[in-house]
């Protein structure tokens, strides 16, 4: 057991992965020599060479469908997008390609690959460097989407995202990076579509994903000194998702809030809203919250930045709001 | 003046000073100087008979002839089987220009990769696909090669090395970038081939795509079909440079290459060339093949937008008599020609059967294959 | 008052505002010479001349890229992606350029466009080209939405959008091009962000957009029959979107339905769902259901094509099940 | 050999008919083969002497010198706040690199429209933008350009002309197209200039917007600034040609430039012609200019990847040490330059002491100018 930053579980995640199989190979702007403008692949072209481990040009289509081919033709790549911004220079490829290759060859064609890409704010980079576009992503058929909220879900579900036979979107969280935790030893394997209760309760559910999970918690020690017991659930996939896990909280608590870092407007809260209503409408007692970044482009300057994506305070004033 | 004589025209003027954009009259016809339908016709290059003598493995000629002979057949089946109400959605016939798939196809290893677009029925068939999966694709049966899910813009026969049609513009280029970096990865020496239009120049992916070939040397091959529209629109009205492939090789560190795509000799000559240097590690290659396509864009449109005199001038050009007459002068019997013209003719009929025959793919096939365990559930 | 099919609406709300503003141009591929792959803007080439009308290469960001341009620099660019799947190939100028421009530069650009783009499956061109991507546009702060489901609502639409300051993504049904429909002479000018009651009932409401507008009114039609009244919404604009409407016709209704071509999840569907959970909950009786296209990318073939997404028996079957 | 030297050896080996990719030692440098950070080092041009009698009038040249002495101690100021903790997010400095926005300032018309990149610090300051506004916009103050909205990497100034910087590699040459359009269509002459780095041409948006602006004859220049390095990655080692733009002009019809980017005098005899070009309905034209950053990619980048020999021989031939040599030489008094320095450090201490005491931006701005009507209103 050793304390590991959510930057280093990147690294050690694809460096187990690069060292179980073969296959497995990392591309994208920077990743090799520098070690990722983020240092989340530092070591790697140390460890595995350059042909396993490749800077490219400022190309995000080229790279993405560089993925796509190798990965349809028996390779396991891991791309890096920098930015989850930039999916939007190559969204062709990921949403039209990528997401849409094996329903329409029949099954014909495979795409076991990893997107790996730096999404969310708080680094004061402004609207084009910090949007939170995970929900972009789960509004495609085909794809699979993940954003772990600690370095060991960071690894575990890594190596799930590597091996599974679909492609995977895998969102990193920009200001979790420099978040550190203890990350069991050896060789680590979580299982996608599993949601984890992070903080069991009972009088209310709340559903978090990547930044807004420690966030949420925060928000839930607030609300136990005050004699509300909130239930956290850490989403950590969205597709595959693990509605048996949010539903049975709301059966359990009747209340539920999504606490999510995307605009408002069809964010990922919006399809668990809808799942809950339609599947447990009879057992819920109030209506249900979202709590969102506001439906804006993000604004660069730091205050600013720090009202707009929710906060603890935030949280807990919705939270309690939404209570009454 | 023909294309091919327009490029060599240019690059002498080139070499000589000149501007050739202010002398040649060929330059203005890029832009919208003339009303719609009525520019300047671009015809074909004369026949290139020195090539009759092309060390071409007369095998090698025959089944250049006989994929011919199938694709041309099959897109007149599909014509007819599309003025009957029974083909499904749009297509893209790829009369016309059958000389370019049938070159590669004859080329190519089984276990090469090729990547075409929505025009790609010649280039599945080139590489053995069934005539029959592609027929009853069309006509959106359960026996086609897609299930009845993908249609005419999609086809693909993974088991044939045919990895896929491609809709949308410039997408696959990258993505036959993948296939080819897999190989080399792999330590094979495949090589993956992609085909696509002239007007897919134009897009960003073209250009990331070559750039990214020729960066890691990839063994990829680059086949513009350079049929001179893009949909209704003369590729030189929305093109900077006369060549639309050729003119930018130079960008990528890359040889121009032009040439005759009505003529399956010359495309053989060339192709072989591009595929041995892939192949032998010498990275990728990007070719011109100059062609024209009979009908229209797609099935709904008739072809109005195209001066009369170049229509017909590209048909007299077609590649197929073009190919008999070459077999016939190097001494092959008319009776061989006929005899798999005649074979195919009956293969055809035979997989036209056969798809009008096949069922209509089951509604729970709806739901197969957006993931990997066969299914669409996308939670629990 | 003359009867004039949605297709024929697309060009004479173009030559409409074409007529009265010089400013306005249309670009896009095909579009003069050809008058359009799906003959919408037949006519405008020989009315307006080459300068106002324009065939481009195929280089869907330089089109976008030229038109948000031409918009901050005092233009009215009318711009046309061929096919909506195709968005996906200019994405990053649609999301990250035309939609932050204002917001980022705190209010110095102005970006007055229009995108029209053709939606919507139906013509058998598989899952490249019929696609209904509504949802991805509606999700991104700063755009806004418009879908029109008659030939008149196309005039009057096109219209406001044109005159519109912000950007407009205008998506038109490809299955709708060839019904036809009355429509007044005259100029016409209609108004952004009101959705339209096409249909008063008192026992539940549907709220539909464009294809599936007629398709809801003619299962509304059916379900009279059965002594069900159904009340159908026309939603035209998803941004700004007319929640009072929506959520007036819930109160009196209790009841609510959405019907969408998108794909399931994340479907505008959900979004409505969430607003009337947040803001009509106690007047709802029972949970709200959202007919949608399951969450495949669309298959080409026929019969799978109109089974997949939502019919007129579909409608009918999923209202009844939900009243239940 | 300096990079203009290798281009006309290259030129000149290519038109005696050689390969120089077999024979100069620089064509094996642009791949994966020596150590990270162990490529050779490019050196820069030597001085071009001649350009002291160039025809630039002396006003022009006190501007450029003024100009970069702005840029240069603003981009001095902003390193020292960043590091006192004060800069907010991040910043992409242009140390080293001011004589091409210097040069460009100084010849465009105050109608004209520029379009920048993240760091476009300097082209923001050469439009006439407010100092204080710039440096209020990099501490988050409500007096920035932007509001405190914004922030470094999208300065944007439109009664300047500053139409923007954008931070997403490429879009931005698309939109310059469409002022370019906006320009033409409206019957003026105003051109729109897009500056971007090397790194930037081997995107899509590149070449889309090149072919659309050779194609519609756009009165645009587009100016790459090549400084080397894309972020941490040499340019040559991902792109297919030694010169990523100039190599690429002829795709689109256009001539190869290469200019010393050091030189603003240089800059400004290549952005004169362009312009003119331009203006006078000539269309577009590319240019790339050859400099260097004195600095990392970022705030947060020491640059280590770059071979010290060549930081070293750059910052030797740092623009401004060698525009003051040049206006000496022409006869300018030591005294001229040291007022117009020391006029712009006071300016740039009371744009900082303006900025630092400015207020931060009211947290209700979050939820302005998202629409026209100026709010954020989706919905009623
Ligand atoms: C990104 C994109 N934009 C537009 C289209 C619509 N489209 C389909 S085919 C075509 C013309 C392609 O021309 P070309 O590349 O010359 O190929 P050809 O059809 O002549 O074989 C266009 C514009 C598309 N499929 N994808
Ligand atoms: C589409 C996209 N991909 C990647 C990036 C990240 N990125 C920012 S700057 C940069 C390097 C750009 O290099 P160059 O064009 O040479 O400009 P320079 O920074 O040297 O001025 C990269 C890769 C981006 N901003 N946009
Ligand atoms: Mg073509
Ligand atoms: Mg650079």
């Amino acid at each position: 057991m050793a304390e590991l930053s959510y930057r280093e579980a990147v690294a050690r995640g694809i460096a187990q992965e690069m060292d179980r199989d073969e296959r497995v190979f990392l591309i994208g702007e920077d990743v090799a020599g520098a070690g990722g403008v983020f240092k989340t692949t530092v070591g790697l072209l140390d460890r595995f060479g350059p042909r396993r481990v490749v800077d490219t040009p400022i190309s995000e289509q080229a790279i993405l469908g560089a993925a796509m081919g190798a990965a349809m033709t028996g390779l396991r790549p891991i791309a890096e997008i920098m930015f989850s911004d930039f999916f939007a220079v190559a969204w062709d490829i990921v949403v039209n390609e990528i997401a849409k290759a094996r329903y329409m060859t029949n099954g014909q064609v495979e795409v076991p690959l990893v997107i790996r890409s730096a999404n969310g704010g708080g680094a004061r980079f402004g609207a084009q460097h910090s949007q939170s576009v995970e929900n972009w992503a789960m509004a495609v058929p085909g794809l699979k989407v993940v954003a772990p909220s600690t370095p060991a879900d960071v690894v575990g579900l890594l190596a799930a995202s590597v091996r599974d036979p679909d492609p995977v979107l895998f969102f990193e969280h920009k200001s979790l990076y420099a978040s550190k935790a203890e990350v069991p030893d050896g060789e680590i394997l979580d299982e996608l579509g599993t949601a984890k209760i992070v903080r069991p309760g009972a009088d209310l559910t709340i559903v978090a994903l990547a930044l807004m999970v420690p966030r949420a918690l925060e928000a839930a020690e607030i609300l136990a000194g005050e004699g509300i017991d909130a239930e956290v659930i850490d989403v950590r996939s969205l597709i595959p998702l693990d509605t048996a896990t949010i539903l049975g909280s709301v059966e359990k608590t009747s209340r539920l809030f999504t606490v999510e870092e995307n605009p408002r407007v069809l964010g990922w809260g919006a399809e668990i809203v809808s799942i809950a209503v339609d599947e447990a409408f009879w057992h819920l007692d109030a209506p249900i919250v979202r709590i969102t970044t506001p439906h804006v482009p993000l604004p660069s300057s730091g205050g600013l930045e720090d009202e707009t994506i929710p906060s603890v305070e935030r949280i807990v004033a919705e939270v309690k709001k939404g209570l009454v | 003046m023909n294309p091919l004589e327009r490029l060599r025209a240019r690059r002498a003027a080139e070499d000589a000073g000149e501007d050739p954009s202010m002398t040649t009259p060929e330059a203005a016809m890029g832009r919208m100087d003339k009303p719609y339908g009525a520019h300047d016709p671009t015809l074909p290059p004369p026949v290139d008979s020195t090539l009759d003598q092309a060390p071409i493995p007369l095998e090698h000629r025959l089944r250049m002839y006989e994929l011919q002979q199938e694709i041309r057949q099959v897109e007149t089946q599909l014509h007819r089987l599309f003025v009957m109400g029974l083909v499904q959605g749009t297509s893209h016939l790829y009369t016309g220009m059958e000389a370019t798939a049938a070159a590669f196809g004859t080329l190519l290893r089984s276990d090469d990769y090729s990547f075409a677009t929505y025009r790609g029925h010649g280039h599945t068939l080139a590489r053995g696909a069934s005539m029959k999966g592609l027929i009853g694709e069309m006509l959106g049966r359960e026996s086609g090669l897609l299930g009845g899910k993908g249609g005419s813009m999609h086809l693909t026969s993974v088991e044939h090395g045919m990895l896929g049609s491609y809709a949308i513009i410039g997408a696959h280029l990258c993505i036959a970038n993948g296939a080819a970096w897999s190989a080399r990865y792999r330590g094979t020496d495949q090589v993956a081939v992609a085909f696509f239009g002239d007007g897919t120049t134009n897009i960003g992916a073209f250009h990331e795509a070559l750039n990214f070939a020729a960066v890691y040397d990839l063994p990829v091959v680059f086949v513009c079909e350079n049929n001179l529209y893009m949909e209704y629109t003369p590729i030189g009205q929305i093109t900077a440079v006369e060549h639309p492939a050729a003119d930018r090789a130079p960008a990528y560190g890359l040889e121009s290459i032009v040439v005759d795509g009505n003529d399956a000799d010359a495309v053989y000559l060339t192709a072989r060339d591009a595929l041995e240097k892939a192949r032998s590690g010498g990275g990728p290659s990007l070719i011109e093949t100059l062609t024209y396509r009979h009908g229209g864009h797609s099935r709904a449109d008739p072809g109005t937008y195209r001066p009369s005199a170049e229509v017909e001038a590209w048909k007299d050009r077609d590649p197929i008599p073009l190919y008999h007459q070459r077999l016939l002068r190097i001494g092959v019997d008319e009776s061989t020609l006929t005899g798999i013209q005649t074979s195919v003719a009956e293969r055809v009929d035979e997989a036209t059967e056969d798809a009008k025959a096949a069922a209509k793919p089951d509604p729970s096939v709806i739901f197969t294959d957006v993931y990997a365990d066969g299914g669409y559930q996308w939670r629990n």
